[in-house]
């Protein structure tokens, strides 16, 4: 499907999101609260089948948390970009990890380095950081440490 | 011409007039001990260094080349930094058993050497059931093997222990149905009536095709009951890390790779007698001109002869296959070697009756 | 039935071993495939592009060409390289920037070349030196203007 | 990640044992680290604890320009950094829209190619090497020294190269660069052969891999797999062929795609991804066309405010690159999709109900490199 066509679909289906289309991708914006039932809706739908989340990160807008979710599905070829904005002094949203399995790994991660708790999570630890770093998230804009970075 | 069995007899002779009978045979308990242990340590040393030149040889390199000409002294040099090392004893190890276990595979490689003939006449005992003690004592190498495992207090020494026990346990079934196959042709379980049997061709010729099964079958059971890749599940680099020695280092885990060796050759050297004739030089039927040039050739080189060809053999082995994983080793043996060398067993039964070896 | 397929098995993995083996034979057997380079006495050809490490470059009457412009002390990545300046006196009694010292830490440098890249006169330059090799961490801190060298004259 | 007491405490059913395998371990090509709890030999979970060598090269990034932030990424994929490269110099062209000349274009994609070669024969070598068989590791060595000696001619490095920069190569090709090649090419097809009696035909090999590690299409899917292993559960995600980039929709060459599921149809993908590859080369090798290696670049890229995403196929799948532009010198945000990141993930999924030795087997096929998980 094209980015038009795309559109179209997704309006009827997610009547509260919001579109952008100037990049590479269609950029469909939806809220925290409703993201777990439209990805199903995106997974499971006939004319989507968005069956592979291949890839899944975070961006510190130093206001704000974008999650930023990646979508292609293997039947139909299209792709589609999915962007959640969250609260960055508590940040919360359900996880897709009952949907696409990849996403378990991927949320741990933005866990650790985003301090985004993801309801529901399997398994929600530490996954690359090691013990005692809980709470200090190394990707945000403001993390400092003058230890181990070395600012030239 | 100077033979190895005039030596031992006129020693023997000179001591007898010397010494009281008694401290005869105490003198000679200590000289076989010494000749012994140094055939130990020479073994050890020639056989790493097979090893390593066999190994990189055929993976394209030089393998060890700096010390001595050709890299000769290199397992010299080994061998002097692993005694200069500290050897370890983990914590909460079972001290005792830890410390016992090399000592134990050492031992038990050393009484194996009894009752092998390494030339006419040159045998520390030629005791009459020969070929049982070898198959019954070359099994208790298993418990120090156990030991090891266990004592260390680790996972992987404990995995490899008892894939180790496994293996052996089920691996002596076919090794000594193999080696039953030429008893059953010699008549004997002596090694000398063995030896004798195959004055007049080897068994590996004279028995036709079941004697080459066995001996198929008693190679791949050797280097299996000798935990060497294919086989080495008890060492398993890449799964284990170093299986059963994981937790010994120094002179301890020289003594392993000793025994490792030194059971290669033994059980190469059994290979050697019961197939290949031992010392016995090669001999065809009556061909008198051909048999005498043979007989030239002393009975010591053809014995070290023949058991290096062995060791090539599972060397060779062990730098061309992947190995096994335990299931699938345990399945070849039960359900592939074990069935074969039983129906071989009865073909060796119907030859030997009916008289149709040579 | 099942007997033909079972000595069918038996004989395919006796076949495929003995081809493998076969393999490692003529290998064992012929000892000039053996491509071992025995290094100190046999020396690797460098290639004339190998990234060694950063010199700079003087000629027989001890010039170089560095302007002291530290185009290459932004364009490193890890802060390898520290340009220190200083302002020389022209003959017509004008001051003007020069190099100093060029600090140059091979510890810290990952030899991407974007150093040479930023050159605008081309005075430094990768070279192949590939053994450095030392037991002390700060003889990898080098100063790389030879003592006593100055800017060759034209070079602006 | 764990301290050791945690694992220690971890509670175990009856007859039950908890393993470390890793951080040191000859089977992890690194410093990877599982938590195995095993019953007798039989696996009963496997929990990876990741992070060893863990630089944040994302983080690094966010205070490089975009021509100093390529050369971190051959750290990333040490055994495919000319593909690493190649992604992020994408990523930057397209978010400036540079043209490139077609010899560079060209260029790229034989570097590509070469490498994705010697990164599977390094993987066939270790593959060998886990299931126990170590000869093979210096037969491919030996091969594999041949295309670093034309990485080192042209680059001057040997492992990280750093050659690929935004808006072409860093240098032109070496004048013996196509003689050299067409001797790996004449030495290559000679020894293929070999590697397959050495090993593809080894009995033992073929029991150690045929029906281990199966990882259905629809989990590879759900797993987030991609590259060989993702191809040998049947997906169709060759980034070459779907979404193609450089020139590799003018080439002709197959996607490789097995049903097997198992490790020993991943084995059989890469094997004949290796012969592809060299199909690629043979294509290109006689047709370099002739100008520049390197389009006209202002000296500071300063990319427009967006979003912009670039995908590549390594040698273990699909990489990545996503950059947040905010207008600056450096990227505001970037985020590495590494395959092996995704790969692993599924491990546990294939490893479990297996042995110790399939586990070894499955880890060699999905070919790990750990600074690529761990980035």
């Amino acid at each position: 499907m094209t980015k038009e066509e795309l559109k179209i679909t997704l309006t009827g289906l997610l009547p509260a999101a919001t579109f952008e289309e100037s990049g590479q991708w269609l950029n469909v914006k939806v809220s925290s609260s409703e993201w777990f039932n439209s990805a199903g809706l995106l997974r499971n739908q006939n004319t989507l089948q968005f069956d592979f989340l291949f890839c899944e990160t975070c961006v510190d807008w130093k206001t704000r948390l974008t999650m930023v979710y990646f979508l292609r599905s293997t039947v139909l070829g299209h792709e589609l970009v999915v962007k959640v904005d969250l609260d960055r002094d508590n940040p919360e949203i359900e996880s897709v990890a009952s949907i696409w399995r990849t996403a378990e790994f991927n949320e741990r991660e933005v866990y650790e380095m985003f301090g985004v708790k993801f309801l529901n999570h399997p398994d929600l630890r530490l996954l690359i950081l090691p013990d005692g770093w809980e709470g200090r998230n190394p990707l945000r804009k403001d993390f400092e440490d003058p230890v181990n970075m070395v600012k030239l | 011409m100077w033979s190895l069995n005039e030596i031992v007899k006129s020693t023997d002779l000179k001591l007898n007039e010397l010494f009281k009978p008694g401290m005869v045979f105490f003198i000679e308990a200590i000289i076989v001990a010494l000749l012994a242990i140094s055939l130990f340590a020479i073994l050890g040393l020639v056989l790493v260094l097979m090893e390593r030149k066999v190994s990189s040889f055929m993976q394209v390199r030089l393998g060890p080349n700096r010390v001595g000409p050709k890299g000769m002294f290199q397992t010299v040099a080994d061998t002097i930094k692993l005694i200069v090392k500290e050897g370890m004893t983990p914590d909460n190890a079972d001290r005792f058993l830890f410390h016992l276990a090399p000592f134990l595979v050492m031992i038990v490689a050393m009484i194996l050497l009894a009752p092998l003939p390494f030339a006419n006449g040159f045998q520390i005992w030629d005791i009459n059931i020969g070929v049982l003690f070898v198959s019954a004592v070359s099994s208790v190498s298993v418990i120090g093997i156990l030991m090891a495992g266990w004592s260390s207090n680790n996972k992987y020494s404990l995995l490899g222990a008892m894939r180790s026990g496994a293996q052996i346990v089920s691996y002596e079934l076919s090794a000594g149905f193999s080696i039953l196959a030429i008893v059953i042709l010699s008549g004997s379980l002596t090694f000398s009536d063995i030896i004798q049997s195959q004055a007049n061709g080897w068994w590996l010729f004279k028995g036709h095709i079941p004697a080459l099964i066995a001996f198929v079958i008693f190679i791949i059971a050797a280097t299996a009951e000798t935990n060497r890749a294919p086989f080495d599940m008890a060492e398993a680099e890449s799964e284990l890390t170093a299986g059963f020695h994981t937790e010994y280092s120094g002179m301890k885990f020289a003594l392993f790779f000793l025994a490792e060796y030194v059971n290669v050759f033994i059980v190469c050297a059994i290979g050697a007698t019961l197939f290949l004739g031992g010392w016995m030089p090669l001999h065809f039927g009556d061909n008198t001109t051909f048999n005498h040039v043979m007989d030239y050739i002393p009975g010591i080189v053809w014995f070290f002869g023949k058991t290096f060809f062995l060791i090539f053999i599972m060397m060779w082995f062990r730098w061309t296959f992947p190995r096994l994983r335990i299931d699938q080793l345990l399945n070849l043996e039960w359900k592939y070697l074990l069935p074969i060398s039983l129906i071989n067993l009865l073909l060796v039964t119907v030859v030997a009756i009916s008289g149709w070896h040579f | 039935m099942f007997l033909i397929k079972y000595i069918k098995e038996v004989f395919g993995a006796v076949k495929s071993l003995a081809i493998g083996m076969r393999r490692t034979l003529s290998y064992f057997v012929r000892p000039k495939e053996i491509i071992t380079q025995q290094y100190p006495d046999e020396r690797p050809v460098i290639a004339e592009r190998f990234r060694g490490e950063v010199v700079l470059m003087h000629d027989e009457n001890n010039e170089h060409a560095c302007t002291g412009c530290t185009a290459c002390e932004l364009a490193c990545p890890n802060g390898t390289i520290k340009i220190v300046t200083k302002f020389d006196t022209t003959p017509e009694g004008k001051k003007k920037k020069a190099l100093d010292t060029f600090v140059y830490r091979l510890e810290m440098c990952t030899m991407c070349n974007l150093c040479v890249e930023a050159c605008p006169t081309s005075a430094i330059k990768m070279d192949t030196a590939y053994e450095h090799s030392v037991f002390d961490r700060n003889k990898l801190t080098k100063k790389l203007n030879n003592e006593g060298s100055k800017i060759r004259s034209g070079v602006e | 990640m764990y301290s050791t007491t945690e694992i220690v405490k971890q509670s175990t059913a009856e007859g039950e044992m908890v393993i470390n395998i890793g951080p040191q371990h000859p089977a992890t090509h690194g410093v990877l680290h599982f938590v195995i709890t095993l019953n007798g030999e039989t696996i009963k979970k496997v929990e990876p604890h990741l992070g060893y060598i863990h630089r944040s090269i994302e983080k690094m990034c966010e205070s490089l320009s975009y021509r100093q932030f390529v050369y971190v990424t051959s750290r990333m994929d040490y055994l495919s950094s000319h593909i690493n490269n190649h992604a992020c110099c994408l990523v930057t062209e397209q978010a400036l829209q540079i043209e490139l000349p077609a010899r560079a274009l060209v260029i790229r994609v034989l570097m590509d190619e070469l490498t994705r070669l010697a990164s599977h024969m390094l993987w066939w070598a270790s593959m060998a090497m886990d299931i126990g068989a170590l000869t093979p590791f210096f037969h491919a060595f030996r091969e594999r020294e041949m295309i670093t000696d034309i990485f080192e001619d042209t680059c001057g490095t040997r492992l990280t190269m750093n050659y690929m920069v935004p808006g072409g190569v860093l240098m032109d090709l070496h004048p013996d660069f196509q003689k050299k090649v067409h001797a790996f090419i004449n030495q290559f097809k000679t020894k293929l052969p070999e590697y397959d009696e050495l090993v593809t035909d080894n009995i033992i090999f073929q029991n150690r891999t045929k029906g281990i590690g199966y990882l259905s299409r629809e989990s590879a899917i759900s797993y987030g797999c991609t590259g060989p292993v993702a191809r040998a559960s049947g997906v169709s995600c060759d980034v070459r062929k779907h979404f193609p980039y450089a020139i590799y929709d003018k080439l002709d060459f197959k996607e490789i795609i097995d049903t097997g599921c198992d490790s020993w149809a991943r084995y059989k993908v890469r094997m004949q991804e290796m012969r592809q590859s060299l199909h690629i080369i043979e294509q290109l090798i006689d047709n370099i066309p002739e100008g520049d290696f390197q389009a006209k670049t202002k000296a500071v890229l300063k990319p427009p405010k967006g979003e912009f995403y670039s995908k590549v196929e390594t040698a273990r799948g699909e990489l990545g690159v996503y950059i947040v532009s905010e207008g600056a010198t450096t990227p505001y945000r970037i985020k590495f999709r590494s395959p092996g990141f995704s790969n692993l993930s599924a491990l546990e999924h294939m490893a479990v109900g297996g042995k110790i030795g399939d586990f070894v087997a499955v880890m060699g096929s999905i070919d790990l490199v750990i600074p690529d998980i761990d980035r």
